[in-house]
């Protein structure tokens, strides 16, 4: 029975990956769980600089879901490279660096220097609401995004996975463009842009104002997103969104996705990764199955007879 | 004075919950399952817990660990209800579990042997102390604690840290109960008396906190205080508990989070709202001096 | 202390609304709440003939959330005012018809025949997810917006009141174009397209595929929404999305929205109108203001320069 | 047989538990006080109920109110533990509130008065059945249950309903407790006794009342089946909740809400999943003829 999945050029040993902002640097983790058990590593995003970040508060909760406006705080890339990798050099895992920019040209410049012995692939953070530049100003625009990732593309050799975002009409078209843009690989999806009102003080409870949600509330959106970016494009989908049980992977995983990462999740339980693979293991058990592969896009759709009611 | 972590990595369990006492009010203590956090817990750490695997509220909560017990692999939390995470922690029931991980941040540092240790607390802000106390009495050294709240339903939870064999002074907004007046006016009172050295300890309300790290750069005394920013995850990775905190040499501070850097920092180098940190302050008068 | 509130022409006794499609045509609620206490009701879906809806399971639950994929059962608009109408006449609460269509036609014979005494504004929908023709085909394109709000606008004398869909990636846009086809009001926001999946089947839990998302679950996102399109029009918003105290409502009246209308809330507790009634009273008496407009659009949202840190 | 419905509306209320009692395995009974449900409800009836006001999980789940105490204003469910809503309402302790809507739906109409009832029940849907042979018995009708479920641990809430006197068969899939087979083959085993007019009750899973309606079918007998398909709001207006009813002139059927409509039908009328209704084969059948 194997968990290994191939993904953009990488073997990871299981389709479980930490999601960039919700893991630090995974040094954090040492001692807590066992990194090489993990898929892969997405880092916090980096840019070229040092990053100072929002002001607090930076995170509230709503019914089932969390709001953050962080605002990209992180050691940038070169310290990354420098004090972190070397870090997590004795451990068996996928390491993805998280590249961020204000401009096409910081994002190119902090890929070239991310491409360091230790790190297996880039995801490029086209889709964070939570920066005045940058960010959303790129992913929620087709041009920007061909822009951004053939830039990327064109500044490493490292397989390249641009981060969607879900703030947009229909994702399909950015998944499309991406893959023309060169593009090995899709993650999907970032924070949903939210506000959420202290009603006592009249002010917004981020001190950024508006924020991402993240968390199982988005998880019925997120699935829908990757399951209709899976269905656009050939290259893989990393689905995202809400992820907190092996129930959860699963779902991302039938509606297509080769791979999956979890965020918020790991703030709840740092014991998330066994409890999913265990699931993960159960399951192809229970429905006679050697390798998770057999499950990725899975799923049965409806046609429209099977609906029934003419109505809809 | 030199900031002591932990040294070993904190243990994510689910926790069975071994006793339950209902204090007065919104007060309980929780008593809970965990060899690591029994056995090597300093005081001023704490644990991230949550009651069950609901999705609302989504969240592990933050809290001091107020005493643990080796020989029974337990730690206990002294609880205020206040909001929905808390309040499924005090519905547990005996044996039911709650994931847990612990202990997590950065303790009170021992203070100097010739110094005596305030204790000042606000609210469920005495929890830590409990442990603190203990610390220091095996340590040899001379300690009293000063326990303020609004009223008198506040201080429910001094019974086990009178037992500690301080002295406690209990302050009342209202005159409820013990001292009329806020906390740190006890506190300021007492130096009046002319101790002799002291290091001052402080946890509690942000306001209170404040207070006191205001009253400790006016008489010169070196203070801690144990800060209570909202925490997402306890060990450095959400970055949603940072504070922007100034170190000696850094001209306008770092957000750093509270969670592996703190709770406990040194007043001098907190930077408050609208004010700047007291080493900022000192640092601005040499100058012009 | 007053909380009546003006919208599109209409004065509403205080500002909560039932929700389409979660409040039925009113008189289902007879003998369990007192509709008079209402500011208004919106009927459910309404076409030209009657449907018969979508296959089941058409509603499921996800964290905070429900997901539905009703596909507009309903018993067609020329029922509605001969049977329903007359039942909701004792009532002092405002009426407002949803009217749908599968053709811009369609939509304007529908409001057409709403335009009946008793009936006091009409809500275009424009975007339900659950619909093959018709639904999110006009209300995510900015010119079928536009022809469907200005047709209806043209067919009849009452206050439109254009639905809009949280499935954009600006509703600015679509809230700037239902002003100029001449709305009166627009409502804000219907469901979030989501897809839940049931691993042991591998099929979608829902009989239709995807479905609507709503509940507390989507608030942030609709708290966004709903202050964005205040923000960019003159005309009112009514906000809605995951409304289930009066804190809740406060969130939207804060950030700008005349009123708000109460959806999955409603399946919840009946009780809820009450319950958030009580709550904006002891608001107002709390807060000394003495009526519901000192507090629409209240929210001092934070300039750039208080969000601190050069990060974000 | 005329459908009868509840002739007032139902109430909604905060609810106190005022009686927990567990049973073995994931079945437990717990009574609330609830003046409208208590007085005012007919068997076959439900309530829409939810133990806090958590976002998560977030709508209330329906029961069949197994027993009403008018005196004491109070009502009895017989709960199974399923998931995360009949946990929540499991957790409750005494006193402590839940949000409560009832009594709804159709309930069981009463038999003709030569017919014997036989009350078929899998599971949970012997709770319905409690209240039932109550009004059957005031009514002074014969009546007699079959109890069917997996294993013996399926039949834990039988005890009150062998108090009221009535022949009781218990059946096991497993043979653990009580006759070795489904229910449904214990009801055609007494129909072969040739008992004279019955009419036949049936509420549980899904599977076992599409047996229920074919045996009906086959031994031409009327039937009552209380459906159990998910519900949202339990007074028509969500529409999650429809069932296809093919009632007699009519081509094709409709959805129909369970919750107002039902959730007890005529079984003659229920169109199953790729089968259709038993009424349409009749009629298709005399068209043939
Ligand atoms: C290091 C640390 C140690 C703590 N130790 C204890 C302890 O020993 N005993 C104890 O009872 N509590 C302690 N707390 C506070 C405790 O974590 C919060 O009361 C708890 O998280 C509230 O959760 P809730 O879901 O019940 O409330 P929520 O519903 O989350 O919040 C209720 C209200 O409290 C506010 N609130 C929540 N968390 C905080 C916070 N951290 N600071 C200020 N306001 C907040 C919310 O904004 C809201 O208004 C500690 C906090 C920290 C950071
Ligand atoms: C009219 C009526 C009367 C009922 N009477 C009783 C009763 O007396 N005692 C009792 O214990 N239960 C009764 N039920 C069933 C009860 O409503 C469900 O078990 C409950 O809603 C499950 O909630 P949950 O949150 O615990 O489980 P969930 O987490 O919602 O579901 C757990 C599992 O059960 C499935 N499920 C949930 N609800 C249903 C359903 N209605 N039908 C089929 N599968 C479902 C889910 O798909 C899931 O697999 C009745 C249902 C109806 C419609
Ligand atoms: C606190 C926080 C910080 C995040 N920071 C980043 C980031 O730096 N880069 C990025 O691409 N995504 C970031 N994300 C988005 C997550 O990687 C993920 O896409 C999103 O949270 C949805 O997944 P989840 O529901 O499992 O959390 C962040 C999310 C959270 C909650
Ligand atoms: C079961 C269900 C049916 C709905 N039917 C309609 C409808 O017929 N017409 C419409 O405009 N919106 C419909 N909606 C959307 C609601 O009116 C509302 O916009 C949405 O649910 C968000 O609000 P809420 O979170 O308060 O439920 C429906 C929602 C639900 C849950
Ligand atoms: S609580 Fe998450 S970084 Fe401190
Ligand atoms: S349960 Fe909502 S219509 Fe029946």
């Amino acid at each position: 029975m194997s968990l290994a999945v191939q993904l953009a050029g990488l073997r990871l040993k299981n389709p479980l990956i930490a999601a960039s902002g919700t893991f630090g640097y995974g040094v954090e983790y040492e001692g807590i769980l066992d990194l090489s058990r993990l898929g892969g590593i997405v880092s916090k995003g980096l840019y070229l600089e040092p990053r100072d970040g929002c002001a607090v508060p930076r995170i509230v909760e709503t019914p089932s879901g969390l709001l953050n406006a962080i605002g990209l705080q992180g050691v940038g890339i070169r310290a990354f490279v420098r004090d972190v990798l070397p870090r997590l050099d004795g451990y068996d895992t996928a390491v993805i660096v998280n590249v961020c920019g204000d401009t096409v040209e910081e994002y190119a410049e902090v890929a070239r220097i991310a491409e360091a012995p230790g790190v297996d692939a880039l995801e490029i953070n086209i889709s964070c609401p939570n920066v005045k530049k940058g960010g959303m100003a790129f992913g929620g625009d087709p041009r920007m995004t061909h822009e951004v990732v053939a830039a990327v593309r064109k500044a490493t050799r490292l397989p390249v996975i641009p981060k969607l975002s879900p703030n947009v009409a229909d994702v399909t078209v950015f998944a499309r463009v991406c893959e023309e843009a060169g593009a090995d690989a899709l993650s999907c999806i970032n924070t949903l842009l939210g506000l959420a009102v202290d009603v006592e003080r009249r002010m917004p409870r981020l001190a950024f104002g508006t924020g991402g949600l993240s968390g199982p509330a988005i998880r019925p959106v997120a699935v829908r997103m990757a399951w209709q970016a899976a269905r656009a494009v050939r290259i893989p989908v990393i689905g995202i969104g809400g992820i907190a049980s092996a129930e959860d992977a699963l779902e991302f995983l039938i509606a297509g996705c080769r791979a999956v990462q979890i965020g918020t999740a790991n703030f709840v339980d740092p014991g998330v990764y066994s409890r999913i693979l265990a699931g993960l293991e159960d399951y192809l058990r229970r429905h006679g199955r050697e390798s998770i592969n057999d499950v990725v896009g899975s799923l049965r759709f409806p046609d429209a007879e099977e609906t029934g009611g003419g109505g809809c | 004075m030199v900031a002591t972590t932990s040294p070993r990595p904190p243990a994510s369990r689910d926790v069975p919950l071994v006793a339950r006492r209902p204090l007065q009010g919104p007060y309980l203590l929780l008593t809970f399952r965990h060899p690591e956090v029994a056995g090597r817990t300093r005081a001023g750490q704490f644990v991230m817990i949550k009651a069950n695997t609901a999705a609302d509220p989504l969240l592990r909560r933050p809290f001091s660990i107020m005493s643990v017990h080796p020989a029974e692999d337990t730690f206990t939390l002294f609880l205020k209800v206040v909001g929905s995470g808390t309040r499924a922690l005090a519905d547990l029931r005996s044996g039911e579990t709650a994931g847990c991980l612990g202990p997590l941040g950065r303790p009170f540092p021992m203070p100097p042997e010739d110094h005596e240790a305030l204790l000042v607390a606000g609210g469920y802000g005495i929890a830590p102390f409990v442990l603190f106390g203990d610390e220091l009495r095996r340590a040899g050294r001379r300690a009293r604690a000063f326990y303020g709240g609004r009223t008198s339903g506040d201080l429910q939870g001094h019974d086990p840290f009178t037992a500690l064999g301080l002295p406690l002074a209990c302050c009342t907004d209202d005159g409820s109960f013990g001292h009329h007046g806020r906390v740190t006016d006890a506190v300021e009172a007492y130096l009046d008396t002319r101790p002799g050295a002291v290091t001052l300890y402080a946890c509690g309300p942000d306001a209170m906190l404040h207070a006191a790290a205001r009253l400790a750069e006016r008489r010169n005394v070196p203070a801690q205080v144990s800060l209570d920013p909202w925490m997402g995850c306890g060990v450095g990775t959400c970055l949603g508990c940072v504070v922007r905190i100034q170190r000696a040499d850094e001209p306008r501070g770092k957000y750093r989070c509270a969670c592996t850097e703190g709770p406990v920092f040194d007043a001098r180098d907190v930077v408050w709202a609208g004010e700047g940190s007291s080493r900022a302050r000192r640092e601005a008068a040499a100058v012009l001096r």
